[in-house]
This record gives C-alpha cells, structure tokens and sequence, in this order.
C-alpha cells in the first residue's frame, strides 16, 4: 500500500481548512508521488459539511477511485456518513475531545483519535487561530502516519507565507504537535503511506480554470466580461491575476478590460460586441449562464461574429447542483440557439490543455468566425490536476483570420462581399470597424441577407448562406484540433471513447481490462466538429463505448447525428451523480456488456 | 416610400471642416413609413455628425431590434453598424467599446427595445458610465410588431384601437437622472433645430449620453388621445432652454455665467452654452433636474433639452485603467508574455 | 384547369391590400372549392412588396405549389420579379394606367392591363378610398375572368361590413366596376377558372394562431403571458378575442388574466408561477422567445411544474427572417436547457389540431408535471387553413393530473413526498399552495432535493430523482398523441415521414409518387416522445424518407437518438429556404435517390 | 450554525388572534453564516406573519437565487416556497399571483438578484403595480458566489480584499420611488423594531411593497470601509419616522394629522399611523419622498422607514380586471364554452 491509497478529509467549510488540505496534498507532490485531489464542497458558504479527497497512485492515475482508505474527520455533522465510508480494514482519524459515541464504532477500521480541540485550546488563546491550528495539526499527525518529509513540510509553509515569515513558526509547531502526539500515542507508519519518488517529473500541479485564464492572456484575449457562477468564477478571476502579472502599461495602465456584467446575456453580449471589433474577448459561466446566452450565441453563429465561451459544467439542469460535476452541456453547446445551428467546441482535459485550447479558442473563433465553446466542468476547473508543464512557441503568431487591412481594401478593385465565399472554404471576409474611411463598411445583422450584407428576405439568398455556413462547418473539421489515439497491434474489434475528465478514470479502466486480457482501442475526443480521425476510428472498430459524465448519452447523440454511425455500435458508458466518473464504475459497466 | 434614389449629385455641396459633403454622412433609403418620426431622428444624426466633423468611418452604430433599430442603416453609409437582438445593443456596445476606445459610438434603440426586454442592459450601462451616444425613438409602441403599447406609454393614452393604457410610464430621462447618468437629454423628433444641438453636445460628453426622443409613430400611435402623437407632443413640450456646443474657449465672452446662460466645460476643453428658459434649474445638479422632470411629469408636461449633465466623471475606461491605444490594435509582442514568462509560471506551480 | 391553378397577387404592404385578396380566396371557398391561401410579407410595415398567394384545387391539395398561372400586380416594385415568375402560358394582371415598359414583355404569357389608378382616380375623391377600391377592382376583375359567383362576393362583404351597412355599396360597384372592365375589354372567361363543387363540405378555413387560442380557452388556460414577436403574436391576441367572447363573469369581470410580459423570459416565468399555483397557464413565441426561455425550461422540466409553450416557428437561427416559415426549433425545443433535459413535442399540422393539441397540450402538462411545446410555424400559424371542423365533447373532464385535495392530505397517514414515485410510472403528487393548513407544504427547487422535497446534496438522491424522471418520459410516450399511420396492402418497403405543415405537399407527393407506381407507406408524427407506433413504423420498413423544413434534419438526428434507429435507413427531405415545402421538391429529391 | 435542533417544544407558547403560536410561522433551520443578517431579516417575517394573524399555508414564498434567496426556506415551513432562477423571482411571483389573488406573496430577493440580472423584472413588477411584498435582502454583494461587489455596493465601498467599487450604486429605494412603487420602504436587519411593523404595513398594502433592507454579509462585505457593514450601517442610518399598524378606525383619536402623526388608510379600512421624524417629509407625496432619497444620498445618509406610500392604485388585478374567484378555483364549467358554442364558432368560419 505505499504510494497507492484514498485518504478524505471531512471539514466544515468556512472554517480553513482548504489550504491545510491542499498543503497536505501539495507535500506528496513535492514527493514525486503523483497526486489528484479532489474538493467536494456544499453550495453555501460557512458551516456545512466538505469534504476533501486524495488520491496517491504511484502508477499515476488521476481519477477518482472509489473506497477510502483513510478518513480524518473533524467535522462531527457528518460524523456518522463518514464512518460508513471507510473501506474496512481503513482507518479513521478524528477529534478525540469528546469520546465517540459507540454509534460510530465499526469493528473493521482501526480508529485513531487525537484530542484536536483539547490541544488547541491549551495551545491558542485567539479563538479563530484555534480553528485554522486543528487542521494544522492534523496535517501534522499525517506526516507522522503516512511519512510526509517534515521538510517539504516547512519548505510548502516558508513559501505560502512568504513575505508574512512569523506565521511560518506558529504553523511548524502545530505540524509538530501533530506529529508528536501520533509518535506519542500510536505505532506508526500505518501500512498505507508514502515514499519518495521521481514520478512526477517536471510536471505541474494546477486547476483548469487557472489555466484557462493563463490560456487567455497568451491568446491575446484582451476584453474579458462575465458573471460570478460556481464554477466558473475563477476563470476570470485567474484570468485578472494573470493580467495583473502580465499586461501592464509602463504607465499602470491595463492591456486589458475585465467587466463583471450585469448577467450572462450581457457578458455574452460583451463578447460578441468587442470581437466584431476587432479585439479578442471572452466569456465564462456555466449551464445555467449557457443556457440564457442561446440567442446571442445563435446570432454569432449567423452574423459570423468570432466569441470564446469557457463552460465549465456542472450538474444540471436548471439551478443544478452548482458544486457537483457533470459533462451534460455538450448538446446544448453544440446547438445552442433556435434555427439550424452549429457550434464548435474544445474538450480538454487537464489543466495543460485548458491552456492550450483556450489560446488556441481565438484562433478558431477569429478564422471561423464564428462562436467556440470550450466545454471543462467542475472537476477540471476547479480541483487542482497534475499535468505537463506548460509551453509557449514563441515564434507563434495570432491566427486572425480573414480579416482586410486598409491597404487591401484601398487597393480592392471588386466589390468587398461581406459575406462571399471568395476562397471556397465557406469562410468569408470580413473588416474590423474604423479601417478605411470609404471601403469595408457593412451592416451587420443576423440573417436577411445576401452575399454584399445588403438586405433581402430573398429564399435563394437565406439558403445559399445556410449552405455556405455548412460549408465552413466542414473546413472547421480540418482545423479543430485532432482526437488522440492508441491502438493494439493486433487490432481490436473494439473501442472505448471519452473526452474531457473521463479520460484519467478511461485510462484507468483500460489497463485494468487490458490485465483482465481484454484489450480495446481508445480514442480521446478533443473536439466537435469531428474531425476524419473520429470517422476512421469508428469506421475501424465493430462496437465502441462512449464513456461520458451525463444521463442522456449526449456525446454519443452527436456521433450518431453528425457522423450517421450505426446506433448499436456505440456503447454507453455512463456516469451522473455529480461525481467525477471512476475507473471501477467503467471496468463494470463494460463487463456487463458481454 | 421612395424605391428608386435619385442618382443626381450637387457638384458644389457645401463641405465641412474635414472636406466632408453632407452627402457623405448618408446611408441607405429608409424603409420606414412615411413620416415616421424615426426618420427624421436619422436625419439630424446624419447632420451633427456633419457638423461636428467627425469621419464617418470612426463611427460605430449599434442597435437592438425594431423600427428604430433599423435606422442605423439609414444613416452613415461609411460606418460600421450592427443591428444585434432585441434589447441587448448596451451590452454590445460595451464590448465593441472595450475593444476600441477611438470610435464614437452611436447605440439607437426604441421604447420596446430599451424600456421592456433591454431594461436591465440600458441601467447597467448608465451605471458604468459607458462613453456612447444613446438615443431612444421613444413612440410609447412596438412599432415593428404592430403597434402594442410599451412600457413608455402613459398611463391613459389612448391606443390606436381604443383601448386605454392602464399602466405607468417608465420615464426613460428621469430614470436615468435617477441613476446618475451623466448627460441625460430629451428632444421630439419633430424639433431639428433643438435636437442637432442636443446631439453635437452628446457626441462631446465623454460618458453616457441618453438622448429620449419622443418619436411619433405615425402608423400605429399618431391617433388622438394617444400622449405620443405629433399633435400631444406639440401642446405639452417645454423646451428648458437651447444648447451650443462651443469649440474654443475665447469664444466665451462673459464670465461662467451670466444671466441664465451658463457654460459647462467638457473633457476636452470644449463648452457647452446652456440658454436656460427657467432660472431655478440648474443642469448640473441632479437634484435639481430630478425634480424639473417629477414635477413636470405630474403635470403632463413634456420637457425637453438638456436635463442634466455632469462632465469629469470617469467612464468605463478610466474606471477600468485601459491603456491608451485600442486594446483592438494591440499586437503579439504586447499582449503575450511569452515562454521565458511560461516557465517561471511553471516553476511556482510545482 | 378549371380549379386547380394558383393565382398570385403582388401589393406594397401596408396598402390594405390583404382584406381584398382574403375575399378573393374566401370567395373560392364559398364556392365549394378548396383552397389554399399564403401570405408572403416583409418585416416591416409599410412600402414594401408583399405577396398573396393563392392555390385552388380541386383534389384538395393544400401544400404549396411551384409555378404562377395568373399574377395580379400592383407593384411596380417588384414587377421585374413578377413578371418572371408566371409560368409559360400564364397570365399577367396589371394597373396598365401607366404603359408596360418594353422590359416587362415576355412573349408567352398573356398581359391584361387594367388601368386601375385611372379607374379609381376618376370614381374616388379620397386618397385613402383610392388605394382601398383599387383592390377590390382588381378581385371584381377576377371574378369575371375566373367566374366567381358575384353574388357570394356581395354575401361576403355584406357579413364583413356588418353594422357597417353603408361601406357595402361602395364596395360592391368597385367589383361592378372591375367587372365591367373586364366584359367591355377581354375575352373571359380564362382557361383557369372556377366551377362551383361541393368539396369543402363543412370545412371551415381559420389561421391556426386563431385556433390556439380558442384551443386554449377550451383547455381551461385562465394565465397568458407573452411577448410581442412575429408570427406568435396573434396566439395570444386570439385568446384574448375568444375570451372576450366567452369568459366574463356577469358583473364584467374576467375569467382569465393576460399579461404583456417585458420580454420571453418573464413571460415564461410567469407561465411557471402560474401553473405552480394551479392554474392552467400558458405562453406563445418564436424562435428567439424559446432560446431565452432556455433556463426557465430546465427548471419547471427539474422542478417539474407544468408548462405550456406554442412555438410558432419562423425561419433562423438568430433574429432570422421573421416573416418566413421553418421547422427548424425542433432540438432546441426538445432538449432546451443545459443539462440532461428533455421536452415534451406537439406537431400539429393544421387548424383543427392547432385547437385540439392546445386543449390536449394543459391536460398533457399536468398529466406529467413538465413543459410541453407545441410547435408550429409561420405557415400554420398565420395563413389561413381549410381544414375540418372543431368539436368538443361536453363530456369531457380536465385531466389535472396528480393534485392532492385538501380531503387525501387530510386523511394521509404517510408523509406527503413531493418527489417520491409512489406509482410506479415517474410521476410524483403534487399540492397547490393554500390547499391545507399543514399538510402539502414544500419548497420547489431546481435540483438538489430528495423524494421529500428536502434539501440535499447527495449524489444517489441525484441520481435517483434523474432516473425517475427518465421513467416519467417513458409513461410519457403512453400519453402523447399517437401518429397517423397510412399503409398500402401489398407492404412496400418505403416509408414517409412527416409533420406538421409539411404533410400537405407530403401527402400530394405521395400521391404523385404513386401515380408513377411508387407506393410508400407515410407515417404523420404528431408528437414527441415518439410512442411505440413510430418505432412499428420505422422496424417495418426497410427505409424511410423524412420530409422537414430545415437545413440541419433537425427531426432525423431526434430520432436517431431517441429510437436508435439506424441512420442509413433514414433519408433526408429537406426544404429551409422559409417559403413552404413543396410536393414537387419532395418528388424530386425523392427520386434522385433512386 | 447549529446543526441539531432542540425538540424541546414550550407548552405554552403564546397564540395569535388565529390559534397559532410563534413556532407556526418558523421554517427549517438556517445554513446561512453565523450571523449574517438575513437571518434577523427571516426572523422579523415569521414574527410579522404571527402578529398579523395570517395563516401560514394562505403565503407564498418566492424567490430568486442566492444566500438571501435560500431563506424562505427558513419560515414559514407551512407555506409553498419556490426558489426559482436567478433573478426570475418578480415574473414567477406575477404568474402565481394571477392564480391565486387570495394569498399573501412574499418575495425574497439579493441585492444580486435583484439589481444586476433581475432589474428589468424588478422595474417591471413594480409597473404592473403587483400585489406582493418584495423585500430584498442587500448586504452590497454577492453572498453565494463568494462576495463580490454588486451594483448596490457604493461608490468608493471598500471590499474585504481592499478594493475600491468605482460604480455608483444602484439605489433600489430611490429607484422604485421613480419608477411609482406604491409602497417604498427601506430598514437594517439589526433594526428589528422597525422591521417588523414595515414589513406588517407592506403587507396590509395593496400593490407593490418594496422593503429594501440592509443586511449585512458577515462572511465577504462586513469589513471596515464597506459602507454595507454592520458598524457603517449603524453610524449612517437616519429614521424618518415610525410606522404603526392600526386594524381600526375607532382607535385612532385625534383628526387625520396631528403633529407629526398622520394616518394613511388602507384599501381594506384598517390605517398606517406614520410618526414622522422630519416635518417636511410627506410619505404620501412622490416628489417629497424622491427628493428626501436624494438628499440622503447626498449626504451618504441611509434613510429607512416608511418612505412613500401611496394607497388606492389599482393593483394588476384591479388593471386586468380579474374575477374575484380566484382563477386556479375555477372548473371546467366555469370555463369552458362548450361545443354548442364551439359549433357558432365553425359557423362563423365557413
Ligand atoms: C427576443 C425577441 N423578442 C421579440 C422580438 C420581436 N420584436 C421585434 S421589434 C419588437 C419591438 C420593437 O419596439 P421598439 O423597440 O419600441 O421599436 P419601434 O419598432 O417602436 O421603433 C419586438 C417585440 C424579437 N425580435 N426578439
Ligand atoms: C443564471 C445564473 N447566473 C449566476 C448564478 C450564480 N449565482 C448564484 S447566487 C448569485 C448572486 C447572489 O447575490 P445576491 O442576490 O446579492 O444574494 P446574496 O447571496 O448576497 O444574499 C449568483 C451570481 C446563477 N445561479 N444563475
Ligand atoms: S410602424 Fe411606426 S415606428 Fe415603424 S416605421 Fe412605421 S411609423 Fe415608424
Ligand atoms: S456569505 Fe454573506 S450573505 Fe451568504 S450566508 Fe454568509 S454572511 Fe450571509
Ligand atoms: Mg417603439
Ligand atoms: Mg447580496
């Protein structure tokens, strides 16, 4: 059991103890151990119960893994759950101030009870010290039963409180105390625990939505608006600090405008109105934000106006539950809007990527001209992942699409069609306002239309655009970006699909299976519209499973709609209660398939 | 309605400072009916451009959906427009603002369009004190959809059919006093020589400048009774005064104030000459127009010029530090930070 | 020819063209001849060109019909157009005051110049008048060139002008004088005429918008609220006509509230509330209105509070062209919202089930305690329809579903469960407000609830709650109307599918196609989720075109997700230039596919 | 937050006029912070309810989206709550109401909820005049989402993490004064003794009653700096005056103004006894009462009380002339014409 174990910690929120938890989790890192922590928070702000979860797996897997091996509750409300949970033969560590009650004992855990309140009481007089050191100390018996490295420790504390050095010692003597009274009071290491590594390399340890603020500053987003949603709000918040490190006059002056609308629609709105001129804006939210942005989304889609939308899901529908995860926006995204619409969307699945597609978001929107919906969720966006580091070509230049410049339009002879297909790809021309004092004007409006942008309610001139909107769908399929693929030299008649954060618990379940002697193809989806590597794959395989992280099979929906795949061919492979999907729930969904 | 334009050019239109014909500040042929009060809004805009020579093309014209949203169209054929959705154009314009603080920004919505669905967009944007021109064709009736009452109809007015309006009027310029805009005018589309004063001054307010004009539509709420007729509106407007725009300083004469004339800086050193017809009133303080516009409307008057102005309050922009040069012009080299940048950002993530 | 052509008429809107031209066709079908008439108008609202067009046909064919026999222009706008648009052989009506410009000739089709601004200048002082009688010359015309009876024109005027006597006569020479014009100056009458039939029977010829209405007064709707927007708008200012006919109280008061909201999303939000608190309430939109509702939508389908919502669909996406029709809010409606969320469908297809399906669409809503939309289009929603008769059976007792009495809280011994499926079937009980004094009580959430109605975040009371609700769209299919099934004894192995206003020209291209000898089985969707019937359909035949008015096979892709159905058997009929499909369209790419 | 409740019940608790006691009127128990204000808000309607002897299950509660919108959770368990989308509370509260006039609706709202994405709802709800109470829970920021600033928060308002709000506030007071609410008041929530006859008065009125009351976040806006502190918000309030809630005539002694008491009927006969701090202040006159707004704000004074009132506006049932039965009672009978009516119908359309 060492490097490979579940340990959650049950707190009541508002009380501190996000940042001993992540220390916690942090440590093993610094380990070279690879980690996945996982935050399972109530939608309210003070006094309920929270959970923190994480995962050590020496072979590397990032997904949830059901059991708990060792569970530290300081929280008493859900005190009788929390016993429950324990895998038996685990551990229970608790606040042993009061004596349990004989309810909570079970005969098959080992219990491990450290006087948590006691020791503060008599250690700190300022009552919210007494609340922030429990969870210090906690952290300091771990070190002790599990072998965190003290060092990495005090070195984790030295950095947090850089620049506010005194509170460096007070925290190391709570550490401490923890540590000693395990030494103390019990034997010790337990049998799971940890064990230096250099498993992590120069990987990172970040959440989704850090990255794709970091993603939006060197994509050259410059207008950012939207409206605080769980959880989405970090996006532009990280978005902001990465501005703040990054985009900065010489004079103080900002490379950059954050507006916090008044709702979804205007933020959306925001968006839509700051790159038809010209400059590349963003928004993020979540479902219910996607849900009031559909018109506006719609018009971009036919006006050919370029927008970058971050959803990170939630569990839906309606108000949903805002803290729990889901992969269920993916039909409402890639069809938002009345009418015939279609939109491009990017599934990445770790904070890596999240960088990436998000710089990359603008360069599709801008030569597409058109809405690109990344869709992350809960999971990915706001618990911390270890991944790649990130890179940067800096020989990269902005894709900005079609767009005349003033000495094109000075030197045009013909015409300036707004919306003509010049080149055959379905991708027309467009201008940025205030280019050239006589040419490039147009009026932009949703469809009525002909090539020109003049109006006419004309049949031909709305069905010749539909056709060359599809058209343009189809040149999206060669640029969005490509599925990743492994396959089997001996060629598997069966594969499995999944995308976004499904991929850490697929990959799981694949080298489970493949121990199990079953062997499949996978395929990551990072995209919609599909590209021909997806029509390939499927094409090459008898039966697929689609594992996604919702109740309708939604991505499963789109393959059979938009690439006409043979419904039986695709397997669902489901998950949507609100946690993110584990390796063990596809390992058995599959099995039973046979 | 006219379909075929006349194809005929004045050799020697008159041209304004920046060589500019007032042909040039044309758009296409309305579509609109005819004598629509809409059309006559359009015109004098197409005038006060003209006048206050700005180039056409550093002009961007924004609008939701309905008859008046049509008419940015019809006015400034070199400039940029988008006709958005309905009640959501404040919202565009503040994105397309955000990313070019160079252009003037004219945003025409309607009563439907500003007062019912875009309600929310229009008080936020007052808020932030977006720098744009916002006219409202106020006819107190969805004109494009045929004629229902909207929000800005007053209680009583008679409709086309007969039927009495049961509910109050939102009152669009003293909402926005309420709210603090920072230039809040109104006008009747059937007074030019009031309104292109009124939007010179507007396009200089570096902020929100709402301009309400009572624009009557003549299809569907030109009938008697109805408060947004030509006839009503004619009987019950009291001007407040008349407005200049002043180029230069030396062209004062007098000391800030003399009489009831008075002269209000604005950001760039230009004044505005405020003839005020009512001693008691004073433009800049907003308690003082709340109550011109509260007591008027108890009386059932409608006023008309500039209500209140406040010049110096910071716009959106400055609320928010935005660089100088248009963040729609910025380069690469200036907004990405690059590898060397990335690793360090790596290295405090480990 | 004799009644089976179609007639066209070209006006400028806004010039009151459209009473004279509803004559006309009205006039036809007093005669005993079906008739089909379809108004072509602009967004705006005067001085632009507007078309009327009319299809006589003997067989009863309803749908469109390529090709103009007789064109009427008053335009000098849009002539050109019109003068191209007449089919070799056709006829050419025109104000001939001023002379035919020697462009407008085409040798093989015959003009017949009336110089009806002459005319009218000479016979009429007022300008208004002048206008007016031009148009009621030009249908005097007709009657004589295409024999219609004159003393069903006078019938007809006299029951439009009731209490309004005097403004007969004066209408009455008008035709006189048109008439005249034509026995002095041509030969008449044409080759395409009438004769009276006795084929209309006791049809009756009504705009479904109009019959939505009157549906929904009969469905005991007592709340509307709405939004302006074309081409919805008359559903609601129908209701509001029939209730005035037919719900006052005797002291004046009214038995139903409407309610011009401030845009859609308040109109839905009070079409929830008002069914929340037991009233049967509806709402009436188009494409943009259903995109903004998209957030409300996922709430009342978590929630689970009954809705009614008629989507009269016009061409998208975005504002669209709002005066053109489409089917092409078909996966909007039927999974609006993020999330897992899915939507009850109605497909009516003329008048008489825009009046039925509305009364049907309460008693549906309350059955399952969740949204249903009815979508119909431009096209149903306002031209005007010949179809059969509305009846009602007095016997008929609302279904309000499954409603706690004061009595059953009373006498209830177990716990009153908001969400708990005590039947078996999905479907959980519901209070109304007020009912008991302490019994019923609950707060409605979007999610986040157990079977009590109690707050919790627990993912297997998530979870489960999702599964019953998929069990609840399962009775749905038992009590969704079924389709129309039509079938040739000898088996073929074809089948057509098609709704809603596309089943008119579907049905005439199946009978052309049978004609030909192809016999295809058709199947007429009227609902969604499909019942078992569709799934018969669609094993049985070997495959299957389906006819839509949209780009993107919005109906095809549904039921490729929802039945599984594999997606080589379905082949698409598609029609999204927003004038009404055709049976030659369908004919033709029926048989490019062989 | 106290997460197990006492069973512990008092035998004798004292009744209302109706037979219910105190605890009738409480819901389930709080999850919101230790001490946030909406708690004392919660707490001040369940008492209003009690003293008003309404019955629990003829109230409905509605509201929005957020920390104050969770409460009406939290009284009044035996009432039907809905807790709808954010910021959608006014349109679902229209909808209920138009079937069912006979209950009692509460409204819930945030200062997020209300100002922000709910204000076209908001300004449109008070239009129509509807009969309810709307009472908004305004701490200057977003509770649920972790305390950012909301359009309520005041020019210059400090944040928890030291920023600035560089936007005006959005007075919701003021605002439906200009907008013709019929009834307009503002309190604190630690100002019990005000709140609950307010919130008896709004009740007893017919029309819209606005209760904007500030309710501080103890969590994310409680800081020094924050002009929505408890600290702030004690230094800075200033009463007009008192409200009493007078069930009849006969106990009113002296003539209708005596003073500074005055007497304002309600629709049903029973009487507001308004005691007036400022004897210029007429809370039946708008202008009086905008003005007052006006110069509060001016001064950063936040005025509460009673502050405009006025009775015998026709509520959106009275405009649409709804019948007195309430329309969710009405059976088929009632409402359906039946097919001997439907058959004219036909007639008419051949
Ligand atoms: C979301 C949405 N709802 C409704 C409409 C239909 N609609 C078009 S214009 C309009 C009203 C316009 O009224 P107003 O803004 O006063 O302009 P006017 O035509 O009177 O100038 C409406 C409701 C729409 N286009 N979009
Ligand atoms: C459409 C939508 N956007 C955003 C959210 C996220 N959200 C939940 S509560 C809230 C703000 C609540 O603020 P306020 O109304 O002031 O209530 P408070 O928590 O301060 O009492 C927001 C933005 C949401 N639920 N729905
Ligand atoms: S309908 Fe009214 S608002 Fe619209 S163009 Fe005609 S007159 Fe103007
Ligand atoms: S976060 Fe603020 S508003 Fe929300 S419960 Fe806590 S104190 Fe109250
Ligand atoms: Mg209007
Ligand atoms: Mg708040």
């Amino acid at each position: 059991m060492i490097n490979d174990f579940v340990i959650r910690f049950a707190n009541v929120n508002g009380t501190g103890s996000a940042s001993a938890n992540f220390l916690f989790a942090k440590s093993i890192f610094r380990m070279g151990i690879p980690v996945s922590p996982k935050n399972i928070f109530p939608s309210n702000i003070q006094g309920l119960p929270t959970w923190y979860e994480v995962r050590v797996s020496e072979k590397g897997y990032l997904g949830r893994r059901e059991g708990i091996d060792i569970m530290v509750c300081v929280n008493p409300q859900s005190m009788m759950q929390d016993v429950k949970s324990v895998k038996p033969g685990g551990y229970f560590i608790y606040d042993s101030t009061k004596p349990l009650h004989p309810d909570f004992i079970r005969t098959d855990i080992t219990y491990l009870g450290i006087p948590l309140m006691e020791m503060c009481n008599r250690e700190y007089t300022d009552p919210r010290q007494r609340q922030l050191f429990k969870n210090i100390i906690y952290v300091g018996a771990l070190s002790c039963l599990l072998q965190i490295e003290f060092e990495v420790l005090k070195q984790l504390l030295a950095e947090q409180f850089k620049g506010k050095e005194k509170l460096v010692a007070p925290n190391v003597k709570a550490l401490q105390l923890g540590a000693d009274y395990v030494k103390e009071h019990f034997s010790w290491p337990l049998p799971m625990r940890l064990e230096r590594r250099d498993l992590v390399k120069d990987n990172i340890l970040t959440t989704g939505n850090s990255a794709c603020g970091l993603g939006a500053v060197y994509g050259g987003a410059t207008v950012c608006a939207w409206y605080p949603i769980t959880p989405s709000t970090s996006v532009a918040e990280a978005f902001e600090e990465w501005c703040e490190a990054f985009r900065k006059e010489e004079d103080g002056s900002n490379k950059y405008a954050i507006v916090q609308a008044e709702d979804e629609l205007a933020a959306i709105g925001m968006v839509i109105g700051a790159n038809w001129n010209g400059a590349r804006a963003f928004t993020s939210t979540s479902g219910p934000g996607v849900s009031l942005m559909n018109e506006f989304l719609g018009l971009a889609y036919f006006a050919e106006v370029p927008a970058v939308l971050i959803d990170v899901q939630r569990t839906g529908p309606s108000t949903g539950m805002p803290t729990r995860t889901q992969q269920s926006d993916i039909l409402e995204a890639a069809y938002a809007a009345h009418g015939d619409t279609k939109h491009v969307l990017l599934l990445p699945q770790d904070p890596k990527e999240c960088f990436e597609m998000t710089a990359d978001s603008f360069d599709l929107a801008e030569q597409l001209q058109t809405p690109v919906i990344m869709l992350t969720d809960l999971d990915l966006g706001m618990n911390d992942h270890m991944c790649e580091p990130f890179v940067w070509d800096d020989s990269r230049i902005y894709k900005r699409g079609k767009v005349y410049t003033a000495e094109q339009l000075e030197s045009m002879t013909d015409k300036f069609g707004r919306y003509l297909d010049k080149d055959g790809d379905g991708i027309p021309w467009r201008t940025i306002p205030g280019t050239h004092p006589t040419k490039g004007a147009y009026f932009t409006r949703g469809s009525s239309k002909d090539e020109y942008a003049a109006y006419t309610e004309s049949s031909e001139a709305y069905k010749r655009n539909m056709d060359r909107l599809n058209k343009k769908w189809n040149t999206a399929k060669t640029l969005v970006p490509k599925p990743f693929v492994k396959t089997w030299p001996h060629k598997p008649d069966t594969g499995l699909l999944y995308f976004g954060t499904s991929s850490h618990a697929a990959r799981e379940a694949r080298d489970i299976l493949a121990e199990k002697g079953l062997h499949y193809d996978t395929m990551r989806l990072r995209s919609f519209p599909f590209t021909k590597e997806v029509e390939e794959f499927i094409d090459s395989h008898d039966r697929i499973f689609v594992i996604e992280q919702n109740r309708d099979a939604q991505m499963r929906s789109l393959m059979m709609m938009e690439l006409n795949t043979h419904p039986a061919k695709l397997i669902s492979v489901l998950n949507y209660d609100g946690m993110p999907i584990t390796a063990d729930a596809i390992v058995s969904q599959i099995e039973s398939h046979k | 309605m006219t379909y075929i334009r006349p194809a005929f050019k004045h050799p020697h239109l008159p041209k304004n400072q920046i060589g500019y014909t007032a042909k040039d500040y044309e758009g296409s042929l309305s579509t609109l009916c005819a004598g629509c009060g809409h059309d006559s809004i359009t015109a004098a805009i197409a005038r006060a451009c003209f006048e206050m020579n700005v180039q056409p093309h550093k002009v961007a014209k924004l609008s939701g959906i309905g008859c008046s949203s049509k008419t940015p169209a019809y006015f400034l054929g070199n400039s940029h427009g988008f006709n958005s959705v309905h009640g959501r154009m404040p919202s565009v314009a503040t994105g397309a603002n955000m990313a070019n603080r160079d252009l003037v920004y004219f945003g025409v919505s309607g009563d439907g369009d500003s007062a019912s669905i875009g309600m929310g967009q229009f008080v936020h944007a007052i808020r932030r004190n977006l720098n744009m021109v916002y006219v409202v064709m106020n006819n107190g009736c969805y004109g494009l959809t045929k004629g229902q009452d909207s929000a800005t109809a007053d209680l009583g007015s008679k409709s086309k059919a007969g039927s009495i309006n049961p509910f109050q009027a939102i009152d669009l310029a003293s909402l926005a006093v309420e709210l603090g805009a920072t230039f809040v005018a109104q006008s009747f589309s059937g007074d030019k020589q009031q309104l292109i004063p009124l939007l010179k001054a507007a396009m200089n307010h570096k902020g929100f400048a709402l301009l309400n004009v009572i624009s009557p539509c003549v299809t569907f709420n030109n009938n008697p009774g109805s408060t947004k007729s030509y006839d009503y509106v004619r009987e019950h407007v009291e001007a407040t005064g008349t407005v200049d725009f002043v180029p230069e300083k030396s062209e004062i004469l007098h000391s800030q104030e003399e009489g009831t004339d008075k002269y209000v800086e604005m950001h760039d050193g230009t004044y505005l000459k405020l003839h005020k017809l009512d001693q008691h009133w004073d433009p800049e303080d907003r308690i003082s127009a709340a109550s011109a516009l509260q007591h008027a409307r108890a009386k059932g008057e409608i006023l008309t010029g500039l209500l209140y102005v406040h010049t110096g309050h910071p716009d959106l922009h400055d609320v928010l530090g935005t660089a100088g040069k248009p963040l729609n012009a910025m380069l690469e080299k200036e907004l990405c930070p690059g590898n060397e940048a990335l690793q360090e950002v790596n290295a405090g993530l480990r």
